[in-house]
């Protein structure tokens, strides 16, 4: 890999998801190209369908930064992946949800009951709805497929599915004859948080914190832009994904991307999105996802907060 | 006598060939008797079988069976190829009882059959296995048994014997003749020996490649001879026979 | 090949897996390789005993692999019983050859996964995709065997059944048929080799049981331990059943190759 | 089989696929199936026009084409190079052969997707690991054609050609190696064919482009007219490389049955 | 004479066998002597012929050739297989030429060994071709050149000419005998077919499988004699072979 040792850094990888999200807006308003050209550094966009294979590539050494939902950065945690979170990209909202089909007569959570529920296995929203379910007493009640996003569609349209918890786009054409039960907007205002965040590979973190810097900071510029004017951003990100500004709009719907003085200032990196990770991992390993529960101090090992606190004091 | 078959101006091209390879052929065979067929490689003698048999269609002239045209493969007219073709799935009764159980005989009948055969191909301690443990020649002799088995009026072997070696192929030329005697059959056997066609046939009939359309057909006054009392003029036969061919 | 001295090369064969056992313990002990690149063989061994026990999320072990055994196997019996037949009378009827061989080569050589959401829109999410799936990756093994047994069985086993009296329905089941049966097997073994290399695609999607699901889902939560498990025994379930088949194939066409 | 007026076979064939691509413009025309089911022939004759010109996620579908069919044939080469010599060696020295037989009868029927991921783990998500699994899908064919075809060289072969004065290492050249060779190529063939299946697959993970990363995105968005394009060109691809092969073989290995 | 190969106190077991194929054998071949192996399947022949050539390794005696022990195949003893085992990927001067070629001859000798043995057996217009597009009998001329082009001192054959027809059969023999004549060469040619074992012997060994140690040697009257003058005693000394065989 291009960032071993004594080598001085020449390419930094970055593992996105193909949404429109920080990522995709600082990109098309050049800010990451600016920042990394004038370190000469050339970086490499890799795209990844989910957390699930960025993982893997921050394992094989593949990629040095990825975005991915939080769940996945459990997954990243509990395997002891030399990786660690440095920023968070969106607090999910209503770009994620369960939907039930019109006319399928599930009016309430108990109606679930027997029903087939599609869900990408792995994702934050798979961890939405395991704890809506076991909210509502239904975990043992539903039948869950694991199936990616696409294949949801595909289910839904042929009548296989009447109810599924997913992301956009793949929320628009279900809505046309569907509806919301829940969102992750829902759960957020529950305090039920679900987030996508950057991890970046260990290796690298510790050879190039400067570098961490300077990407966080132009991720930053991105949030600061969109709670200034939401348009630009989106505008930027909506063209960097090949999408109509109104798609992109719906796409990020209410997701919040918190400026990094936010998150200084609300400790919510400090300690509100930790206890969110540790709930999670104790969920999770409850379903036997994955192996143990993250102790409290992992997750604060796992959360290099001090790039995020270096940038809130601007 | 009594004619079985008749080859009437018998002429055969092959699909996409212009010459043909039968050419005005004439020819009877007799109840009872042998007629051995001797010939070069290539000269026809396969072809001439196939479409006595029925395989092949003539292109003009045609071939009679007991007088009515022979319109396709029949059971009246039995086969033994050279590699036997004995179904290697079946045991060495269910291989001779096959042709009587496709006419839809009952089982007593076949196995009545079936048991008379075996004692006169004396293979009876062989009736239940299988022809892959056979040796060359006890194959041959189940391959002549099922031939037999439907009681056809003409049996045809074609170079039935060439794979088998000298000793063995002099067991199975005592098993035919014996079959031949004690059941009055009638048998038209393809050979490249000439000593075969002259121990084995009433006529020795010999085809030249050139022109088929003319059969020689030679009486033989070796036929089924012991070997012992052979007379110094077997080699100038066999020799006028040789020099015939080429 | 060489008849003097015949050693014990099963002798051999062991040491050859034991050397293996042993780099792989030597390894994990001496933490050479990360616990999540190679697990292990304790810890593949406790895994696998615990899958066992409690299962995989929460269905027990041996459930998921006999569904896995299950989809294979009927996809693999309509394979059998669909294309036997069109296929024996492809290679003897050169009119359904001519219809149905030029459709069959061009799928055979399409990846199952290039059409499997498509099969997906047609069929749905449930079993029957799956065993469709797994159906068209057995078929054409199957189909081309027959018709090349067909074409090679021996003209004088025709002939000579004709001449022994048997109609041609006769000829293709009392001949033809068992003359093509050693080619249909060795198709048979092939379609199930390659229905087996499918298996894991076909319970990528909406499944929630089955070997080749819980070696994904593990994927999805880097559980190395698991996928190895799952890996082993797909690969000795794979040699158990290579093994079966030719078994069965020696006891049925037992004159084969004699 | 039957040389009684040979009619022109290849009429039916392209009858019954004219038939096809009607069956196929009325089911469309007449929206008898959705669109997204079953996209009609020219929606997917201008989309393959439109891909063709504008390319897929801005890349020309000749280079997805291209880096498919690079990825496939590295794959394949390495895996004659290297399957080559070991099955020749492992058909002729037994110690060879119990060593490696064993490993490689057990990887065999693994299904490639089972181990892609730890594939990944192993050597990352770039062009390595693709072609990695391929190359395993594609090495076990080559090499048992191999031992196999040693097996089958004639022993009066190898006895002339010692008494002829070669040695050891010549009739391993000369004699078994050209013995082998038809073997050889109708295992290449299967290997090809195998991992031509598995060529999907490889491209499902972190690839952004190739053919089948372009059928897998396209399944993503379910446009159905992409996929149709994308299975059709792997489809025909398919048939023309066994073509092409077989060609090559019917060149090098000119004596082979006859 | 000088003897090219003694054979002392041969005796050959097959691993797994309780019994010796073949038992304490002796046999001396002699330079420009033709030896003709007859006897019934099984008997030992091609068991025997293994031995000579090198391919096993006696379980007790020994074979020396001019003096030497055999130690393993070698190509001063040339073999030619019943299935002639030419190499379909070479043309026939590539067949002819093999064995100088592994000799590291250089081209020009194999060019012109190779021409002068196509012209002796009368293939000169086939160099090039492939082995498929030649006949039966083509291809044993082409299997004899290249048994020949080592200049071995002994070639042997085993069943070579079982496979072909009587009369491409005869053909090969004039070859063999001719060049016989010409190049002074030895032969041991095993045959089933006790009129090529009289036609073509100086000396004809009869093998009988029970007690293989004894070889019956019998001085042939009717070697390379014409057949035309074939007296009335032939049969009688044929059948006496016949029933020593047995
Ligand atoms: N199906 C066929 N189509 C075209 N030509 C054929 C066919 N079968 C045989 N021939 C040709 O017809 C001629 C006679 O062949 P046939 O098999 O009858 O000879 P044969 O006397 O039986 O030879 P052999 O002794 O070698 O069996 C040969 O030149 C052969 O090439
Ligand atoms: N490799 C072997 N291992 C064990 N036994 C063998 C082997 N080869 C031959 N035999 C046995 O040795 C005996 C002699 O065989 P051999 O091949 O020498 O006979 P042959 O006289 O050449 O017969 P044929 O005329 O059929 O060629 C036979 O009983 C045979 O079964
Ligand atoms: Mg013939
Ligand atoms: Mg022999």
């Amino acid at each position: 890999t291009s960032s071993t040792n004594d080598k001085k850094t020449t390419e930094v990888r970055i593992g996105i998801l193909q949404v429109p999200n920080d990522v995709a807006a600082s990109r098309q308003l050049k800010y990451i190209s600016n920042y990394f050209d004038q370190e000469h550094i050339k970086v490499k966009y890799i795209i990844f369908d989910s957390g699930v294979d960025a993982n893997k590539a921050l394992i094989s050494g593949d990629i040095d930064f990825a975005t991915m939902g939080d769940t996945n950065a459990v997954v990243a945690l509990t395997s002891k992946i030399d990786a660690k979170l440095v920023w968070v990209n969106d607090v999910l909202g209503n770009n994620e949800g369960l939907v039930v089909r019109n006319g399928s007569g599930i009016k309430d959570f108990d109606d679930l009951a027997g029903q087939k529920i599609a869900t990408p296995f792995a994702s934050t929203s798979h961890y939405s709805l395991m704890m809506t379910l076991k909210k509502h007493h239904l975990l043992n009640k539903v039948s869950l497929l694991d199936m990616d996003t696409q294949d949801i569609v595909a289910a839904w349209n042929r009548g296989d599915i009447s109810a599924a918890y997913t992301w956009q786009p793949t929320l628009t054409p279900m809505l046309k004859n569907g509806h919301f039960l829940i969102t992750s907007e829902n759960l957020r205002d529950q305090n039920r948080i679900t987030a996508n965040v950057t991890l970046v590979r260990g290796g690298f973190e510790r050879k190039n914190p400067k570098l961490v810097s300077g990407l966080l900071q132009q991720l930053n510029k991105a949030h600061i832009e969109m709670q200034k004017d939401p348009n630009i951003t989106i505008k930027a990100a909506s063209k960097q994904m090949d999408l109509s500004y109104s798609e992109a709009k719906s796409q990020i719907g209410t997701s919040k991307w918190l400026t990094s003085k936010q998150m200084v200032d609300d400790k919510f990196l400090s300690e509100t999105f930790p206890e969110q990770l540790y709930i999670t991992g104790k969920f999770m390993s409850q379903q036997q996802t994955i192996d143990h529960a993250p102790s409290k101090k992992e997750i604060n090992d796992f959360i290099a907060d001090k790039y995020v606190n270096e940038l809130g004091d601007d | 006598m009594e004619k079985i078959i008749e080859v009437k101006d018998l002429t055969l091209t092959y699909e996409n060939d212009d010459k043909p390879t039968l050419n005005s052929l004439n020819l009877d065979i007799e109840r009872g008797e042998i007629v051995t067929v001797i010939g070069k490689s290539g000269c026809g003698k396969s072809t001439l079988l196939n479409t006595i048999a029925g395989y092949l269609e003539p292109t003009s002239g045609e071939v009679l069976l007991n007088g009515e045209p022979v319109s396709g493969p029949n059971w009246k007219l039995g086969v033994v190829f050279q590699n036997n073709a004995l179904y290697p799935w079946l045991n060495v009764a269910d291989n001779i009882g096959f042709g009587l159980k496709m006419r839809h005989f009952d089982k007593e009948t076949i196995d009545k059959r079936v048991t008379t055969l075996l004692e006169q191909v004396q293979l009876t301690d062989k009736r239940k296995d299988y022809v892959f443990s056979l040796s060359g020649g006890m194959r041959q002799r189940v391959a002549i048994a099922r031939a037999l088995a439907n009681q056809p009026q003409l049996v045809m072997f074609d170079e039935s014997f060439g794979a088998l070696d000298e000793f063995t192929r002099n067991d199975i030329h005592d098993v035919i003749l014996g079959l031949w005697k004690s059941l009055n059959l009638t048998f038209f056997i393809i050979t490249h020996d000439i000593d075969e066609a002259i121990k084995l046939g009433n006529r020795i009939m010999i085809m030249t490649p050139d022109k088929t359309s003319q059969l020689k057909v030679v009486q033989n006054p070796y036929f089924n001879i012991n070997s012992d009392n052979i007379d110094s003029n077997y080699m100038k036969f066999k020799n006028s026979i040789l020099k015939q061919i080429i | 090949m060489n008849s003097k001295g015949k050693k014990n090369y099963w002798l051999i064969t062991i040491a050859t897996w034991l050397l293996i056992f042993v780099a792989w313990q030597i390894a994990t002990s001496f933490r050479m390789v990360p616990e999540i690149l190679l697990p292990s063989p304790e810890k593949v061994v406790s895994t696998f005993v615990k899958l066992s026990e409690y299962g995989y999320n929460g269905i027990p072990l041996w459930q998921h692999f006999l569904i896995t055994m299950a989809r294979l196997l009927s996809a693999v019996f309509l394979a059998i019983v669909t294309a036997i037949p069109l296929g024996l009378i492809s290679g003897r009827i050169k009119i359904v050859y001519s219809i149905f061989d030029s459709i069959i080569q061009f799928i055979r050589p399409i990846p199952p996964l290039a059409y499997y959401t498509i099969l997906i829109l047609w069929v749905g999410i449930g079993e029957t995709s799956k065993v469709v799936l797994l159906y068209l990756a057995a078929f054409a093994p199957i189909y081309l065997a027959c018709i090349s047994g067909v074409n090679r069985v021996k003209d004088d086993y025709i002939k000579s059944a004709e001449s022994l009296g048997a109609s041609s329905k006769q000829v293709f089941f009392h001949v033809i048929f068992p003359s093509a049966l050693p080619d249909i097997f060795t198709g048979i073994r092939t379609a199930v080799g390659m229905a087996y290399t499918t298996v894991v695609a076909a319970e990528m999607v909406a499944a929630t049981y089955g070997i080749g699901w819980m070696i994904i889902n593990a994927s999805k939560y880097l559980k190395s331990d698991v996928m190895f498990v799952g890996i082993i025994i797909l690969g000795i379930t794979g040699v158990v059943l290579d093994q079966i088949l030719k078994y069965i194939e020696r006891k049925i066409v037992f004159w084969s190759g004699r």
